[in-house]
C-alpha cells in the first residue's frame, strides 16, 4: 500500500470547476456568435478571433512576463472577456482598435487588479467603454445586417434603433413619425438590426440564457431584476407619454439590454453574493440604463450603468450580508 | 548639510507627485497637455521657491499658534501674484488652468515644505528645498502632460509625432489618437502606471 | 497711497487681527492633552509595530514606557539595548541591558532521519495540520514543515531548507520578537541567548516518548539516555519527561555533551570546526 | 409533503453502496483497544490493571464527571496493557488493550432476542441507566445522552426528533438499523420521550430510504406519538440545527443549544442503544459500522465491538484494494482521515470509507471567482468565500462579527467551490483563533 | 427644477473628484476604511456650506464692493482655514459625540482643495446665495459619495491579490480612472 | 533661535504685521498689473475682431454695442477703413453646446456674408467638441464667404449646409445656432438702419 494520504474533510468535491463554468458560458454565447456570423459575416469573425487572442495573448504575456506567476489562461475567463468584448462592438471595428479594447480589458481592468476574481469592474465593459470614448466614430458606425456580410472594413452602416429614436426625438419628432424608420419589433427580436455583434439577436441570447439556467451557471435574480426594473420604469414613461418616450419591449430588444443583463451584469467577479444584493444591482442597473438612454447623451446606456453599479457591489456586498441562520429577526 | 541634495530630493527621491502624492489635483486637471502641464508646474514653483524662502526667514519670530494662518497668509500673497502676473502676461494659459492657479494655495507640497523644511532651515536651504519640489513637480507634470497628450491626441508640445491621417487602408494602421487620456479617468490611469514604473525604479 | 492698496491693507489688517483673537482664544481653552513625550518615545522605537514587547504595537509600548517608573520588564526584543537606551534618555531613565536572544529550531528531522509515512493534502498551515493528526511521519512531536513560523515572522528572518524540510533562523535578520515560537503549534521553537560570538549548544530534539519509540520515530532524537546530564560539568542539562534540556544560562559551551550524545541530537552553532576544540574549552573553562 | 431546511445545502453523490447490505456480526477480533476518552468531555477513570480479566460488558473505566461517560469492556479476555495508542485523532491516547478470550457476558445482560415493549422504569431511573451504560450520541458527536436528556432548569423540552437521516454518502448503517430493528427502535424513542416528559417524538428519515420510511410508518400506530417525517434530500439535512429547523421550522439561535427552543435530537442509534440499555441491560460496548467504497470487494454493514481495529473490519469486507489513497472514519463530508489503519473502532465510528488514491487528492487551487456558490451552499448562512479570505490575512475581529463561530463544518461550501478552495480549512484556522480569543475576553 | 438640476450635475455628471479633480488628495488619503471615509464626508459637507456661504458674503458685500476682488484666494482661504478651527471648538463644546466623529478629519480639510474650488466656482458661476449653498452641498455630497464608493471597493481590494506594484496609491488611482470612466455614462444628463 | 511665545499680544501682532506687509505687497502687485490685465484683455478680443474681418483701421472695440437676443449679449464691433464699413464682428453666443455655452466672434462683411469665425470661449470635450476651434480643425472653414441667406446654418442631418464634425453633432449644432443668432442680429440691424 502506498503512503496514506491525510487530508482534512470533506473527502469529496463536486465536478464543478472553474474551467467548466467558463465553457458553458461560451457555449451559451454560441447562438449568438452564429447569428452574428449569419447577419455580419466577415466583420464578426474577424473581430471575435482578433479579440479572443488578443484577450488570452495578453493575459499569458502579463502574467508570464510582468507579474512573473504562474500562468491561467487555461481556466478560459480571457476566453469570454474576449468575446463578450467583440460582441460589444461593431463588426467592422478596424483591428488595432480591438487590440487596444483587450489589452485595457485584460491589461488594466483585470490583470492590474491582480487577474481572475479581483477586479472590481467588468473587464469587458471597461475596454468596450474605453474604446467608446476614445474611438466614438469608429465605435457608433453600425454595419448593417446582411448587406454588410461579405464586408469586414468598408461595411455599409447605419444606425441602431436607439440612436434613430435618441435623433429623431431631439428633432422633436415624435415615436409615430419614427416608425417606419425603426425596425419591427419582430424584426429586433430576430436581430435585423444595426448593433454591435452580439446586442442584436434577442432570441439567440434568450438561448443562451436558458442554457445558463439550465446548467446553474447563473441565478435568474440579476437578469430578471434588470428586465423588470426596465420594463417597469420604460412602462411608466411610455403610459405618460408614448408619443416622446419609446415602448418598454422596444427598449428591451434594443441596445446591449439582453446581453448585458444575461451576460455582463452577471460576470461573478463583478456582481453581488445574495439575492438580495442582486436586486439592488439588477434595479440599479435598471434604472441607470433607462436614464442614460431617455436624457443622457448617450443613446445607450448598459454598460455605463453596469460599470457604475459594478462600483457600489463592494458597498452592497458589505451591507447585504445573508440571512445567518438562528439570527433574531428583529 | 548637503546642498546639493536639498535641491534633488524633490527631483527624485521625494518626487512630491511620485513619491509624496502631494497636490494631486492639480496634477490630475491641468495636464490634458504638456504645454499647461508645465505652465502649472512652473506657477507652483514660483510659489514654492518663494514661499520657502520668506517662511524660513520669518519663522522665528512666528509663535506657535498662529504658525499656520502666517504661513497661509505668506503662501496666498504669492499665489495671488502668480495669479496677477499670468493673467496679465500669459493669458491663454492662464485661462486653460482656470481655477487651479489660485488652488496652489491648498497644494500640500506648498503647505507641507514650509512645515516639513523651510521652517527648520536656513533660507539659502529653504530655496533651494522649494525650487528642487518644484522642479520635481514640474517635471512630473510635464510628463505626465507629454504622455496624455501623446495617447490622447498624438502631439506633443502641440507638435504633431504621427501621421495624421495615413493614405493607408483604415483597418491597418493605427492612426487615431485615444480621447480617453485627455479626458479625466485617462489622468487617474496614466498616473497610475506612472507611479507604479516610478516606484519600481526607485526600489531597484 | 492709492485707494486700491489702502483697502486691500485694511482689509487683510481686520481679518488677520480678527483670526489672531480667534485663534487666541482657542489656544486658551485647549490645551495640548497627550503626553507628547509618548511621541518621542514612539519615534525612537523601531516602528516594526511586531508585538514581540507584548503590547499591541510601538505606541502601546511607548506608552507603558512614558507610563513605566522604571523599565524593568518591557523591553523591545527588536531595537535592542540600543533602542532601549535611547528611550530611557528621552525620558531620563536608565534601561538595562538585556542578552541579546535569538529563536533556535528544536527538531532535526529532516526526511533522512525521520522518513515521511503519511502524505499530508490540506492547506498549508502547521495549525491545521496539528488539527487532523501528530504529523506525517513516526514521531509526534516534530517539526510539520509547512512554515507557520515563516509566515509569522514579519523580519523575513526564518525559512525552510529545501533540504531538511526544517526551518532555519538567519541569525543576522532574527531581532528575537517571538512570533515565531507563538505561531508554532509544535512548541518547537524557542527564543535563546545569542551567546558570544553567536555560539550555542541546544538539544535539537522536542520527542517526550520513550527511548525506543523516539529512536524507531526519527534516528535524530533525544532518546532521554541521560549520559550528557552525567557528562555536563556544569549541571547545566536536566532530563524530563525522556527529553534532555539545556539551561542556557547556566551552560558555559564547553561542547562536552555534544561529544557524548549517542543520537547527535545535541547541535552547536557558530563553534570553530573541532581540532582547536581542547583550547577554545580551556578558554571558556578558565573564564 | 418533503419538509427541508430553507438555505443552503448540497447535493453530493450518494453512493449508498451497502444499502442492500444486511447487517451482520463482524468475527470477534484477538485483540482490542478500548480507547477511554470516546465521547466529547473528560477521559473516562481506568479501573482495571494490566493482567486483569474482564468479561463483556464489565465497567472498565468509569465517568469522571457529569460530561462524561462510562467504558465498558466489549469482549472477555485480559488486559494486556494500559498504553497508548494511535486513535483517530492521529495522536495517541490512552486505552485498555485486552486479549480476547472466549465471548463470556456479564450475566445481567438479557442475551434474548425477544422485544420488551414494557417501560418500567420513572424517567430518573432511565437517566441514570442510560448513564450508568456508557451511552453517548451515536451521530457522531459523540456526546453523552443522559446530559443532553437532563434538561436544565428553567428550560423545557417539547419535541423529541430521532436523526434518521443519514444524509452523509456512502453510510448506511442507521438506515439498516431502521430497516431491521424497527420496533426496538420505536421501543427506545418511547423510553427518550418517557425520560424526557414529551408526548411528540418525529423520526426525520430522508425521502433517499423510501423502504425505512414506509416500514417505520407502519409501526406508527402501534407506537402512539411517534410520527415519520419524510425529509427532502439534501446535505446536511441530518445537522441537528438542519433537522429541528426542517421538522419545527424553528431556529436553535446562534450560539444556542436545541433545548433552548425546546428540541432534543437523538440519533437513531442512540435510540437503539437506548433500547438495549434500558430493556436489556445491555451497555454501549458494540455499534453498526458501515464499511465501504467503490473499490472494496464486498461492502458491509457490521455490528462492531468498540475497540476492534478498522483493519480488520476492512479485511472483513474484502481487504484493502490496491491503490488505496485515503481511509475516513466517518462519512466522506466531515469524516476524519486516518493516518493510521489499526486505530480501534469508537463509539463514534458510524463508517469507515476506502477511497482509490486518484479520488483521495484535492484538485488543484485556483483564484476565488466570487461566483456565491459558497454563499449559496451554506446551510448556516455563512459567507465562505469572504471567511476563507479573512482566516488568510488573520483579521480576526471582522471574523468574529461575520460569525465564522457559526460555521458546523459541514463542508458545503468547500464541496461545491468550482476553484477548488480550501475553505472549510481556513475556516476552521480561524475558528480556533477566534475561539481563543473569544475564551480570553471571558476570563 | 433648476436647483435638481445643479443637485443631478454636482453629484454626478461633474463629480468633483471624478470629474472636476477636486479634493483628490482626501480622496485618495481616507478612503481605506468605509467608515472613516464617511466621518470625512460628513465633515467636508459641513464645513463647505458653511464656507461657501460665508465667503459669498464676503465676496459680495465686502471684496466686490470695494473692489478688491484680487484678493479673493487670500481671504478666502485664512476665512476657510479659521472656519475650519472655529467648527472645531463649537463641536467640542455643543456635540463631542459628534466631534469625536468628525474631529480627525477637520484638520484635513482646510488642505482640501475641494472647498475653496467649490467657494471660488460658486462666485464664478455667478449663482446667488441659495443656489451657491445648494451647489456646494450637492458638490460635498458628490464628494462624499464618490469617496465612499472608493472606500467600499478599497476595503474589498484590501482582500484581493494586488500585484506588488500596484499596491497603495497606483491601484487607488486605476479604480479611480475607471469609476471615472464608468461616470462618463452620465455626460450630457444636465449640462 | 529663540521661538516667541504664543501670548495674545504676540499672536495679534505677529498676524497683523504679516497681513500689513502681505497686503501691501499685493495691492502693489495688484496696481501695476492692473494695465497690463486690461491690456492682455482686450488684446485678446482685438485679436479675435482682427481675425474675423478684413483689414480696417479703426479701434472696433471703442464703438461696440450691445444688443440683447434670446437672454444673453450679443456685442457688435463695427469696422471701418478709411472710414468704409468694411464689416463687423459680432460676439455671439449659444447655450447649447456639449458643455454649455459656446462663444463666437463671427466677421460679417457687409453684406451679411460671414468672413471668418472664430472661438472666443467654449467648454466642449476636447478631441471632440473641440474641434469647433479652427486650430483643430476645418470644421469652421466651410463657413468662409457663405452667406446664410443662401448657405442653410444647420447641420445636414437637420437638414442644412453644415457638415457636422463627426460624433459631435451637438457641438456642431450650437456653433450653427450661435453663428445664425449672430446673423439674424446682424440683419436686423441692417435692416433697422
Ligand atoms: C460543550 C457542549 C455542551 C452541550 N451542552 C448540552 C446541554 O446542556 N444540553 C443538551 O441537550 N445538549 C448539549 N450539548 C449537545 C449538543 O446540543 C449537540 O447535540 C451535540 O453537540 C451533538 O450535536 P452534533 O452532532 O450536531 O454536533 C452540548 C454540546 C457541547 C459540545
Ligand atoms: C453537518 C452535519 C451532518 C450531520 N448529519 C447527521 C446524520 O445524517 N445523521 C445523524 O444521525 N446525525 C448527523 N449529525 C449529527 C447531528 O447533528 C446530531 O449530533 C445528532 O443527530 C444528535 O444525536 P446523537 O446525540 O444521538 O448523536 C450531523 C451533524 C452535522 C454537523
Ligand atoms: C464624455 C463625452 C463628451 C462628449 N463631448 C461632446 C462634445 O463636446 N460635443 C458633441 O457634440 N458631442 C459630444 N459627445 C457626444 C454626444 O454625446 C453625442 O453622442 C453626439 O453628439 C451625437 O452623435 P453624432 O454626432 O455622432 O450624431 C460627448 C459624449 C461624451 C460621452
Ligand atoms: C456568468 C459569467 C459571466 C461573465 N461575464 C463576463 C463579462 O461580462 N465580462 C468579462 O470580462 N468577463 C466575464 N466573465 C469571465 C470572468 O468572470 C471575468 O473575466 C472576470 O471578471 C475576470 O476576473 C464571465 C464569466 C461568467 C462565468
Ligand atoms: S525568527 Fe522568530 S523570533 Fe526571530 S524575528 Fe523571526 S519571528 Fe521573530
Ligand atoms: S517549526 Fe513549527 S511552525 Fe515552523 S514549520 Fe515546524 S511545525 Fe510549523
Ligand atoms: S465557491 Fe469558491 S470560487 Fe465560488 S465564491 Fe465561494 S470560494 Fe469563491
Ligand atoms: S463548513 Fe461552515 S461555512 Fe462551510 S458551508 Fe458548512 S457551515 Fe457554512
Ligand atoms: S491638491 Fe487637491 S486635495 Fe490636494
Amino acid at each position: 500500500m502506498n503512503k496514506l494520504i491525510v487530508s482534512p474533510s470533506p473527502h469529496i468535491h463536486s465536478d464543478e470547476s472553474t474551467r467548466r463554468l467558463m465553457f458553458n458560458v461560451v457555449l451559451a454565447l454560441l447562438p449568438t456568435l452564429v447569428v452574428s456570423i449569419y447577419y455580419f459575416g466577415v466583420g464578426a469573425i474577424m473581430v471575435t478571433m482578433v479579440s479572443v487572442a488578443s484577450c488570452v495573448l495578453f493575459e499569458y504575456l502579463i502574467q508570464k512576463f510582468i507579474i512573473k506567476g504562474k500562468t491561467t489562461i487555461s481556466d478560459g475567463s480571457a476566453i469570454v472577456t474576449g468575446i463578450l468584448l467583440a460582441f460589444n462592438v461593431p463588426s467592422n471595428l478596424p483591428w488595432y482598435i480591438v487590440v487596444i479594447g483587450s489589452l485595457v480589458a485584460i491589461g488594466v481592468a483585470k490583470m492590474s487588479f491582480g487577474g481572475l476574481g479581483n477586479n472590481p469592474f467588468n473587464p469587458a465593459l471597461v475596454g468596450r467603454v474605453f474604446m467608446l470614448i476614445s474611438f466614438p466614430v469608429q465605435m457608433t458606425s453600425w454595419p448593417l445586417p446582411i448587406e454588410s456580410r461579405l464586408k469586414y472594413i468598408d461595411a455599409i452602416t447605419g444606425p441602431t434603433p436607439l440612436a434613430i429614436l435618441k435623433e429623431g426625438l431631439k428633432n422633436g419628432e415624435n415615436i409615430s413619425q419614427l416608425t417606419d424608420k425603426l425596425p419591427s419589433h419582430m424584426q429586433m427580436f430576430m436581430g435585423l438590426m444595426g448593433g454591435s455583434l452580439g446586442e442584436i439577436a434577442a432570441f439567440a441570447l434568450l438561448i443562451g440564457f436558458a442554457w445558463l439556467l439550465f446548467t446553474k451557471t447563473i441565478t435568474w435574480h440579476i437578469p430578471v431584476s434588470i428586465f423588470t426594473t426596465i420594463t417597469v420604469f420604460t412602462g411608466i414613461l411610455w403610459l405618460i407619454n408614448p408619443e416622446k418616450n419609446a415602448d418598454p419591449l422596444f427598449h428591451l430588444l434594443t441596445g446591449g439590454v439582453m446581453l448585458g443583463a444575461i451576460f455582463m451584469a452577471t460576470d461573478y467577479v463583478t456582481s453581488p453574493m445574495h439575492p438580495l444584493g442582486m436586486w439592488i444591482f439588477g434595479i440599479g442597473i435598471g434604472l441607470l440604463t433607462v436614464i442614460i438612454r431617455v436624457w443622457g447623451a448617450y443613446p445607450e446606456g448598459v454598460s455605463f450603468a453596469i460599470l457604475i453599479m459594478n462600483a457600489f457591489v463592494p458597498l452592497i456586498n458589505r451591507y447585504v450580508k445573508p440571512k445567518r441562520f438562528g439570527e433574531e429577526v428583529k | 548639510m548637503n546642498r546639493i541634495a536639498n535641491l534633488t530630493r524633490g527631483i527624485f527621491r521625494e518626487n512630491p507627485t511620485f513619491v509624496l502624492v502631494l497636490g494631486m489635483c492639480p496634477t490630475l486637471a491641468t495636464t490634458s497637455s504638456a504645454i499647461n502641464g508645465m505652465g502649472m508646474g512652473l506657477a507652483t514653483m514660483f510659489v514654492l521657491l518663494c514661499s520657502n524662502a520668506v517662511i524660513s526667514l520669518i519663522a522665528g519670530f512666528i509663535p506657535d499658534k498662529v504658525r499656520i494662518p502666517s504661513y497661509i497668509v505668506v503662501i496666498a500673497t504669492f499665489v495671488t501674484i502668480v495669479d496677477l502676473l499670468m493673467q496679465a502676461y500669459t493669458q491663454s494659459l492662464y485661462e486653460k488652468l482656470g481655477i487651479f492657479i489660485p488652488l496652489i494655495v491648498v497644494n500640500c507640497i506648498v503647505l507641507g515644505r514650509a512645515e516639513a523644511f523651510a521652517n527648520k532651515n536656513g533660507v539659502l536651504d529653504s530655496a533651494l528645498d522649494g525650487l528642487g519640489m518644484g522642479i520635481g513637480f514640474t517635471l512630473a507634470l510635464t510628463i505626465l502632460g507629454s504622455i496624455r497628450e501623446l495617447l490622447g491626441n498624438f502631439t506633443i508640445f502641440g507638435l504633431r509625432v504621427l501621421p495624421k491621417d495615413p493614405s493607408w487602408s483604415r483597418a491597418a494602421f493605427f492612426h487615431e489618437p485615444m480621447l480617453v487620456f485627455i479626458l479625466a479617468p485617462g489622468a487617474f490611469i496614466v498616473l497610475a502606471y506612472l507611479i507604479a514604473i516610478f516606484n519600481k525604479i526607485r526600489k531597484q | 497711497m492709492s485707494s486700491i492698496l489702502l483697502t486691500s491693507i485694511i482689509i487683510l489688517s481686520v481679518l488677520g487681527v480678527l483670526l489672531a483673537v480667534i485663534l487666541y482664544a482657542v489656544a486658551q481653552k485647549f490645551k495640548v492633552i497627550e503626553d507628547p513625550r509618548i511621541d518621542q518615545v514612539e519615534a525612537v522605537l523601531p516602528g516594526a509595530n511586531c508585538g514581540g514587547c507584548g503590547f499591541p504595537g510601538c505606541r502601546g509600548m511607548a506608552e507603558a514606557l512614558v507610563k513605566a517608573d522604571d523599565f524593568g520588564s518591557l523591553f523591545c526584543p527588536v531595537g535592542g539595548n540600543s533602542t532601549m537606551a535611547k528611550a530611557a534618555e528621552v525620558l531620563g531613565k536608565v534601561a538595562e541591558a538585556k542578552d541579546p536572544m535569538v529563536a533556535v529550531v528544536r527538531c532535526s528531522g529532516s526526511p533522512e532521519h525521520r522518513p515521511r509515512t503519511l502524505e499530508y493534502d490540506g492547506a498549508t498551515s502547521c495549525k491545521l495540520a496539528t488539527m487532523l493528526y501528530s504529523g506525517d511521519t513516526g514521531c509526534q512531536f516534530g517539526c510539520l514543515g509547512l512554515g507557520d513560523c515563516v509566515n509569522a515572522c514579519q523580519f523575513d528572518a526564518i525559512h525552510i531548507d529545501p533540504e531538511t524540510k526544517l526551518p532555519v533562523v538567519d541569525d543576522e535578520k532574527c531581532t528575537a520578537c517571538g512570533a515565531c515560537a507563538k505561531a508554532c503549534p509544535k512548541f518547537i521553537i524557542e527564543l535563546r541567548k545569542k551567546g558570544p560570538k553567536n555560539k550555542r549548544i541546544y538539544v535539537s530534539c522536542v520527542n517526550k516518548d520513550k527511548g525506543g519509540i523516539a529512536r524507531k520515530a526519527c534516528s535524530a532524537a533525544c532518546i532521554g539516555c541521560g549520559k550528557c546530564v552525567k557528562t555536563c560539568p556544569h549541571e547545566a542539562i536536566v532530563l524530563e519527561n525522556n527529553l534532555a534540556y539545556i539551561d542556557f544560562n547556566k551552560c558555559k559551551l564547553c561542547r562536552k555533551c555534544v561529544e557524548v550524545c549517542p543520537t547527535g541530537a545535541i547541535h552547536e552553532l557558530n563553534f570553530p570546526p573541532r581540532k582547536k576544540v581542547e583550547a577554545a574549552t580551556e578558554n571558556a573553562e578558565t573564564k | 409533503m418533503l419538509k427541508t431546511f430553507p438555505k443552503g445545502g448540497v447535493h453530493p453523490p450518494e453512493n449508498k453502496i451497502s444499502a442492500n447490505r444486511p447487517i451482520e456480526a463482524l468475527p470477534l477480533p484477538s485483540k482490542v483497544s478500548i480507547l477511554v476518552s470516546q465521547h466529547i468531555g473528560a477521559p473516562a477513570t481506568i479501573l482495571v490493571a494490566k493482567g486483569d480479566k474482564v468479561k463483556v460488558g464489565q465497567l472498565i473505566a468509569q465517568s469522571s464527571g457529569f460530561v462524561s461517560a462510562n467504558i465498558h469492556s466489549s469482549v472477555s479476555g485480559t488486559v494486556e496493557s494500559l498504553d497508548a495508542v494511535m486513535d483517530s485523532s492521529g495522536y495517541k491516547r490512552t486505552a485498555i488493550t485486552i486479549t480476547v478470550e472466549g465471548d463470556e457476558w456479564e450475566e445481567s445482560i438479557d442475551r434474548s432476542k425477544d422485544l420488551n415493549k414494557t417501560i418500567s422504569l420513572s424517567a430518573e431511573e432511565i437517566i441514570k441507566k442510560i448513564s450508568a451504560s456508557g451511552i453517548v450520541g451515536l451521530g457522531g458527536a459523540t456526546f453523552p445522552s443522559h446530559v443532553k436528556l437532563s434538561i436544565p432548569a428553567g428550560k423545557k423540552a417539547e419535541v423529541l426528533i430521532i436523526n434518521g437521516v443519514e444524509c452523509e454518502p456512502y453510510l448506511t448503517s442507521d438506515h439498516r438499523l431502521m430497516l431491521e430493528k424497527g420496533h426496538e427502535l420505536m421501543v427506545g424513542i418511547q423510553i427518550l420521550m418517557r425520560a424526557l416528559n414529551v408526548d411528540k417524538a418525529f423520526i426525520g428519515i430522508e425521502n433517499n430510504k423510501p423502504d425505512a420510511i414506509a416500514h417505520l410508518q407502519s409501526l406508527e400506530t402501534e407506537y402512539p406519538g411517534i410520527k415519520v417525517q419524510a425529509l427532502k434530500v439534501k446535505y446536511p439535512q441530518g445537522g441537528e440545527k438542519q433537522l429541528i429547523k426542517s421538522i419545527t421550522n424553528r431556529e436553535v439561535p446562534s450560539g444556542g443549544l436545541p433545548i433552548d427552543i425546546g428540541a432534543v435530537v437523538h440519533n437513531v442509534g442512540t435510540a437503539f442503544a437506548v433500547y438495549e440499555a434500558v430493556q436489556k441491560n445491555k451497555p454501549l460496548f458494540e455499534r453498526v459500522v458501515t464499511v465501504t467504497g467503490k473499490e472494496l470487494a464486498k461492502p458491509s454493514n457490521f455490528v462492531v465491538r468498540i475497540g476492534t481495529p478498522i483493519s480488520s473490519l476492512i479485511d472483513a469486507a474484502g481487504g484493502f484494494p490496491e491503490d488505496t489513497g485515503k481511509v475516513v472514519n466517518g462519512g466522506p463530508m466531515m469524516g476524519k482521515a486516518l493516518s493510521d489503519t489499526n486505530v480501534p473502532v469508537t463509539k463514534g465510528t458510524s463508517g469507515v470509507i476506502v477511497f482509490k488514491e486518484t479520488d483521495s487528492k484535492r484538485k488543484a487551487e485556483g483564484a476565488c471567482i466570487r461566483c456565491a456558490k459558497c454563499v449559496s451552499a451554506c446551510p448556516m448562512g455563512l459567507e465562505p468565500f469572504l471567511l476563507i479570505k479573512l482566516s488568510q490575512r488573520m483579521m480576526y475581529d471582522r471574523l468574529e462579527t461575520e460569525r465564522i463561530m457559526d460555521c458546523m463544518e459541514c463542508g458545503s461550501c468547500s464541496f461545491g467551490c468550482p476553484a477548488n478552495l480550501p475553505l472549510l480549512d481556513y475556516i476552521r484556522l480561524g475558528k480556533g483563533e477566534v475561539g481563543k480569543i473569544i475564551r480570553a475576553r471571558k476570563n | 427644477m433648476e436647483y435638481i438640476l445643479i443637485v443631478i450635475a454636482a453629484i454626478f455628471v461633474n463629480n468633483v473628484v471624478l470629474s472636476k479633480f477636486l479634493g483628490i488628495c482626501p480622496f485618495l488619503g481616507v478612503s481605506s476604511k468605509i467608515n472613516t471615509s464617511i466621518g470625512m464626508a460628513g465633515a467636508v459637507t459641513f464645513v463647505m456650506v458653511i464656507a461657501t456661504m460665508v465667503t459669498f458674503l464676503l465676496q459680495r458685500y465686502i471684496l466686490d464692493p470695494l473692489g478688491a476682488g484680487f484678493m479673493q484666494t487670500i481671504v478666502f482661504i485664512l476665512v476657510i482655514a479659521s472656519l475650519v478651527q472655529m467648527v472645531e471648538i463649537i463641536l467640542k463644546k455643543i456635540s463631542p459625540a459628534l466631534y469625536q466623529a468628525l474631529g480627525i478629519f477637520l484638520p484635513l480639510i482646510t488642505t482640501n482643495c475641494a472647498v475653496l474650488g467649490i467657494a471660488i466656482l460658486v462666485i464664478k458661476n455667478n449663482y446667488n446665495l441659495l443656489e451657491g449653498v445648494v451647489y456646494a452641498a450637492a458638490s460635498a455630497i458628490g464628494f462624499g459619495f464618490a469617496l465612499v464608493i472608493m472606500a467600499g471597493i478599497r476595503e474589498q481590494l484590501e482582500l484581493a491579490n494586488i500585484p506588488k506594484g500596484m499596491k497603495g496609491v497606483p491601484i487607488a488611482l486605476l479604480t479611480a480612472g475607471i469609476l471615472a470612466l464608468a461616470f462618463m455614462g452620465f455626460a450630457g444628463i444636465v449640462k | 533661535m529663540a521661538k516667541v511665545e504664543s501670548t495674545f499680544k504676540n499672536m495679534t501682532l505677529t498676524l497683523l504685521i504679516i497681513t500689513l506687509i502681505a497686503s501691501a505687497g499685493l495691492g502693489l502687485v495688484y496696481q501695476s498689473t492692473k494695465g497690463p490685465i486690461e491690456v492682455a484683455q482686450l488684446a485678446k478680443v482685438n485679436n479675435a475682431i482682427k481675425v474675423v474681418l478684413p483689414d480696417f483701421d479703426n479701434q472696433p472695440y471703442t464703438e461696440a454695442y450691445t444688443v440683447k437676443a434670446d437672454g444673453g449679449d450679443l456685442i457688435f464691433y463695427p469696422a471701418t477703413k478709411n472710414g468704409q464699413k468694411v464689416g463687423v464682428a459680432v460676439k455671439t453666443f449659444s447655450n447649447n453646446g456639449f458643455g454649455g455655452k459656446i462663444e463666437l466672434m463671427v466677421g460679417f462683411l457687409p453684406d451679411g456674408t460671414i468672413n471668418k469665425i472664430a472661438v472666443v470661449s467654449h467648454k466642449e470635450t476636447p478631441g471632440l467638441g473641440d474641434k469647433i476651434e479652427p486650430s483643430k480643425s476645418d470644421f469652421s472653414v466651410q463657413f468662409e464667404g457663405k452667406n446664410p441667406a443662401t448657405f442653410k446654418l444647420k447641420v445636414t442631418k437637420d437638414g442644412g449646409n453644415v457638415n457636422a464634425i463627426t460624433a459631435s453633432t451637438i457641438s456642431s449644432r450650437a456653433y450653427c445656432d450661435a453663428v445664425s443668432r449672430a446673423y439674424n442680429a446682424f440683419m436686423k440691424g441692417e435692416n433697422n438702419e
